[in-house]
């Protein structure tokens, strides 16, 4: 059975977590950062990493980690995407889920012992059930190929790169990878295309076992996104009430208005939905559930969506005020609507859904009857 | 109290199947279990329950249905099971609850809820009907409305103004009128659908005696407002399985129908099932937060979604069907006990779904509430108060 | 150029219609026949025909019509749709364009005389560009089988029946012809099945030519049906506004509330773009344009939606009253929606401009190189 | 008049262009067509017109574009060429419009708007810039938001309050500010694209001469309307081809990356398309309706779906870029003229039309427009006046 509520360790995290975000990485800090076209928060990161031990979050005990599992990483998530806080968590994560099935014992002590970032060299937009990459094997234990659009990686962090039917270790500071930067919409995860021009590498995985084991990790990418799309729906929310409470229009508050109290309402309704879905995902995922493609499916088909009708309605209530650089809810529009792109659109991940609990489109395989109403 | 666990509580189902036939009387039988404590077990002991938690009461059920024991057929008499008992519970009199509760129970006596007034609506508390106090009793006089099982009640739950001169939250009183006194007359309101779920109830010098009268005169507001939050919060027995409800219906249309298959409708039938979902595990979370003992408004929202899903699952499918869609089953007036949302056709559930964001408090007035109550945002000016 | 305005002989039509109806098919009428679950108003249709000479409206002089065109049809359409009445006015004009198409000049002299109610034979929900329907011919000039849902037939009627690759002329009146009775969605377009049992036959069109005017009819009905749903659409906004106006709850009218405001504002600026597309409809039909086609699917795309959510809102916004029987809501929520079937559903003309503006579904065609995005 | 038909006044331009070279001094040219009433033809003679009918202006501009004569590039002076001048027009004195009309139009002067506040918002007319008299003059001080152009422009129409007793609606004047007086401060407010269109204008103790007031003191919220009414009702110079705006971008987008297309998103960008060509259409028939001499509140409904179709296609487009839709093409702090909607990225588009349902009227004042001024239903509950 689901379990859809917070307990009482998972609380206590996130009052951990919020307390640090609170103290290091107020909007106007992370608006700085994005400006000036830095890459993620090295400094914050670190203070994660020592002080909440986050990369080891989801790596067993027996591997050095905390053994916590991923409900726990999905509360960490919520109050990043709270602070469109500008670090590799999310990455790290995914990483560390492929190296999980790999078994990968040496790596996933590294990476509970924040020895070393991790990240899955994809493009942040692939979904689960993506066809394979680009990258080439060859000659020998070497690389090559272009991947555009990478998230959370370090310049000196390992990559895991799925490449012919393997998937590969890279070390990101061999000459042989190039990191070419990007414009990115979302500042707060600034993206690169990583080029291997026959970079030594090392496999981690062959055949089957290396498709799983980056079908897993995507699929925990589009789970947990879903955690991350409820912090940023939720602090919308929370800080366009208490916006639309004091900002007075015609002698009220704008927010006694009845068309912006039912907006609200139903952005209400909805982001109590997402975080059930959003849970459930997570949840799904440490249960390691066969529903686990279905809960990730279903929760990038639904979140996605929420938090980026959340950011818009902060934009619109916010009024010109919204619309501008010095408001941080730019930041959140930006990391909303790059967030629905990250690991899949929801359209795709519709179409998995179909796939999954069996209601095919038009014209797939029992669909031979098919045709227009006679005349 | 070890009773007080999912095992006593078993234990004490065993018990009682012991020294009470389930295949004998079925009366006999239902009114032993309410005096046994064991038919809302959360209800102290001498009201039909243990003082037990809430949640336990799901184990009971299930025990006695193992046993092949009848039930109380709960689905005649919801508003007697969801909003007269709690109401009753909370601020009835003891000889009140001695009198009402157990019939209740057992469904020997319907009841029926006289709130709304047609010129009332969504502004309940400008209710007009009136209770003028003569002797020992009450003389009412109104007009109710939207009045579910009025024609099968014995006895009513009924606001009525006591006090017109009075702020129109304070002056009302609230009332047990029996369905059977003279001057009450009820006639079916017929609906969209053809048929008439609801009444018309014509109140003209009712006289309901002082003794059943519940609360302080004047309090009828307050205690109310504890029978609709009953209304809105109920979220039924059982959690739902997933496509459990009208989507389901939909879904299994289209696997068994690949000839109404367009691109377009699988599109519009994916975000359906989407959000159909979500709004299941949204309940789901909302039982868990219950059982924890930590209720949430989540309520609303769960009545506001099945609303709009209702609405929009029902007309997706008369689409879906196309040609077939613009057939109806039956126009005829008849007078059903509860709406048949997943039994007839998509016609009738596109109909009857109207009512659902209108019914126990539209969609409109939820919004405010969540809005007001839950994100702490400003009322609007009011005018009438 | 597309003229989207009433010219001045457009409004004297629709004065007039609109003060028969007035007079004859009050909503407690109409309410009337559909309960005591009789066929159309006979004698409503009468009064339309003599009077306003609806029939000949589509007809040209040629053929001993008005020669007013469809534009003229379209406003009649809209009073029609006003008013919910029950006569088989867009049935008529559907057969008389298929008329047109083959040139039957002694059925279109008998239309425009209203000598002879003329529909059809095909199921209301069929689409222009649906595929052949159940009729078959032989032996001889005679028709078998079974088309069921027909709209706006008589029982001493002409059918124009499409069987094999013909379109054929059947007396509605010979034993051969069945009619079998419907329980409708929409009592005031009541639908019979129809079965015909070696019928005898006469063709009026065969191979292309008999397709061409079926698939003329079919898009003239698509196109005019919008006028209708325009005029269903209006009523509803119209009665919806005069209600909340005059409604008080709170102390104050409804329709002071502001979502209550915004709704039927939305509502008003769809009405005003399905005006725009059903008047565009019905001028292509007139203009005999390439354009027609996909003017009408347009039409059928955009305005169906819109009546029935007009309709809803009607309801909605008429709180219990609304959902009772003796309000008319109701019957115009049944027109709505079973409108928006008819010629075929939003979807499939949505799928028919895609065809018609070059926007192809995945996998059509050219889409050969279409697949995930890579890893 | 005979001149007043389009045959009319394509004799006028031809008698025009024989007298002056269009391919000689630019400037002297549009002067010339100013003074000889082929600006505005529907203005008066010796106000840039001609008294001829609205829609014949399109006739007159395309026999200019014809002979490749230059035109005022509207588009650098959009705020002067819509909203100034029409104001000016009707309210504005003999001595004004002599001042002012003529190197509005020709593009030598440009204006801008200075309405909007900090803490006003869509409730404009509760502006706190006030002007004082002192002498011959007014002395101004305030701030004021959302400025486009005030760089670059030679004047503003500014709205101050000059009686801080009045009621709100009665204590604001109109006034003609000259932004190159002493006091008058612009600075850049960057927007959520990265760039500045608009500026924050700061007046501290400006002297605006009492000969630059328009209409009469206390006057100003009427006159403002009417500029506020053209704002909202202009509908740029022809009309619309099909795909002629943002869902051209799209179609285009669909029909040559067939790597990016689902079914999903072809529902998507369907609807869009269908919605977008409804708009269009809707925008047509007011173009016909005011060339009929019949303008309607159509206005309203054109910008209220250019709003939400701008922000919705927008929003589709990036998604269906995918992995291309994360990428933008540059944050660098740019002072641009106007939004360039169609020439950079979809993430700019997406970002830009954020903006389209505030700026000019939020999306929420016009449903309430709307409904209060088309549908007549009642106001709200005033507590500000």
């Amino acid at each position: 059975m689901t379990e859809l509520l917070y307990d009482a360790d998972e609380e206590a995290l996130r009052g951990s977590v919020r307390a640090l975000l609170v103290a290091h990485a107020p909007w106007q800090r992370v608006l700085a950062a994005v400006d000036g076209g830095e890459s993620y928060d090295e400094t914050l990161w670190r203070l994660l990493v020592d002080q909440i031990g986050v990369t080891g979050l989801a790596v067993p005990v027996e591997h050095g980690g905390a053994g916590a599992g991923f409900r726990e990483v999905a509360v960490v998530l919520e109050e990043l995407g709270r602070a469109v806080a500008p670090v590799p968590f999310l990455g790290a994560v995914v990483a560390t889920r492929a190296l999980l099935a790999c078994g990968e014992s040496t790596l996933l002590r590294q990476v509970a012992a924040a020895a070393r970032d991790v990240a899955l060299a994809v493009g942040l937009a692939t979904a689960p059930d993506a066809a394979p990459g680009p990258v080439t094997v060859g000659p020998g234990p070497t690389l090559s190929g272009r991947v555009p659009g990478v998230a959370d990686t370090a310049p000196n962090g390992l990559l895991l790169v799925p490449a012919g039917d393997g998937l590969y270790a890279v070390d990101a500071a061999e000459p042989a990878v190039r990191r070419h930067s990007v414009v990115s919409l979302d500042g707060t995860r600034p993206l690169v295309d990583i080029e291997f021009v026959a970079a030594p590498a090392r496999p981690v995985a062959v055949g089957p076992a290396a498709d799983t084991a980056v079908t897993a990790a995507l699929t925990a990418g589009a789970a947990l996104l879903a955690s991350e799309q409820v912090g940023i729906a939720q602090w919308c929310l929370d800080t366009t009430v208490a916006y639309v409470r004091q900002r007075h229009q015609f002698g009220r508050p704008v927010g006694s208005f009845q068309a912006v109290k039912h907006r609200l309402a139903d952005l209400w309704v909805e982001l109590t939905e997402a975080r059930a879905v959003a849970r459930h995902a997570a949840d799904r995922l440490d249960a390691a559930s066969s529903e686990a493609a279905l809960a990730a499916a279903l929760a990038q088909a639904y979140c996605g969506p929420v938090a980026v009708r959340a950011a818009e309605a902060c934009v619109q209530l916010h009024g010109g005020l919204g619309f501008t650089w010095e408001h941080p809810a730019h930041l959140y529009l930006k990391r909303a609507k790059s967030a629905a792109i990250a690991f899949g659109t929801a359209d795709r991940h519709r179409a998995a859904l179909a796939r999954l609990v069996d209601l095919p489109a038009p014209g797939t395989v029992d669909d031979v009857t098919a045709g227009h109403t006679g005349r | 109290m070890s009773d007080h666990t999912a095992d006593g509580l078993r234990a004490l189902v065993a018990a009682f199947l012991r020294r009470h036939d389930p295949g004998g009387d079925r009366l006999g039988f239902l009114r032993a279990r309410f005096d046994a404590g064991l038919a809302w077990v959360h209800h102290p002991p001498g009201r039909g329950g243990l003082g037990a938690p809430t949640d336990l009461q799901a184990v009971v059920d299930d025990a006695f249905a193992e046993a092949g024991a009848p039930d109380n057929q709960p689905r005649r008499n919801s508003i007697g099971l969801g909003m007269a008992a709690p109401t009753l519970l909370r601020h009835a009199s003891e000889a009140q609850c001695q009198r009402w509760l157990r019939p209740l129970w057992t469904g020997e006596e319907v009841w029926c809820q006289l709130f709304s007034e047609p010129d009332a609506g969504s502004d309940l508390a400008s209710l007009r009907t009136r209770a003028v106090p003569d002797g020992d009793d009450w003389v009412v006089d109104g007009q109710k409305v939207w009045t579910s099982l009025a024609h099968e009640a014995r006895w009513a739950i009924l606001l009525a103004r006591t006090d017109p001169a009075a702020p129109k939250h304070h002056g009302i009183t609230y009332f047990v009128c029996d369905m059977t006194a003279p001057g009450v007359q009820v006639r079916p309101l017929r609906q969209v659908t053809g048929e008439a779920e609801f009444n018309e109830v014509f109140l003209t010098g009712v006289r309901i005696p002082d003794t059943h009268r519940v609360g302080a005169v004047g309090h009828g507001w307050q205690i109310a407002r504890t029978t609709l939050m009953n209304e809105r919060v109920a979220i039924g027995g059982r959690p739902m399985p997933r496509e459990g409800g009208m989507v389901g219906v939909l879904a299994r249309l289209w696997r068994e129908r690949p000839d109404l298959r367009t691109g377009g409708l699988h599109e519009e039938v994916l975000h359906a099932w989407v959000r159909a979902e979500a709004a299941r595990l949204a309940a789901l979370r909302l039982r868990q937060l219950i059982a924890a003992g930590q209720p949430g408004p989540e309520g609303s929202a769960v009545k506001l979604s099945f609303a709009e899903l209702s609405q929009r699952i029902s007309g997706l499918e008369v689409e879906l069907r196309g040609a077939e869609g613009l057939r109806h089953d039956d126009w005829t007036m008849r007078r059903p006990v509860e709406p048949d949302l997943l039994g007839r056709t998509a016609t009738y559930r596109y109909l009857r779904a109207r009512g659902n964001s209108i019914e126990g408090g539209t969609s409109e007035i939820l919004r405010s509430i969540i809005a007001e109550r839950v994100l702490g945002l400003p009322a609007e000016p009011r005018v009438d108060r």
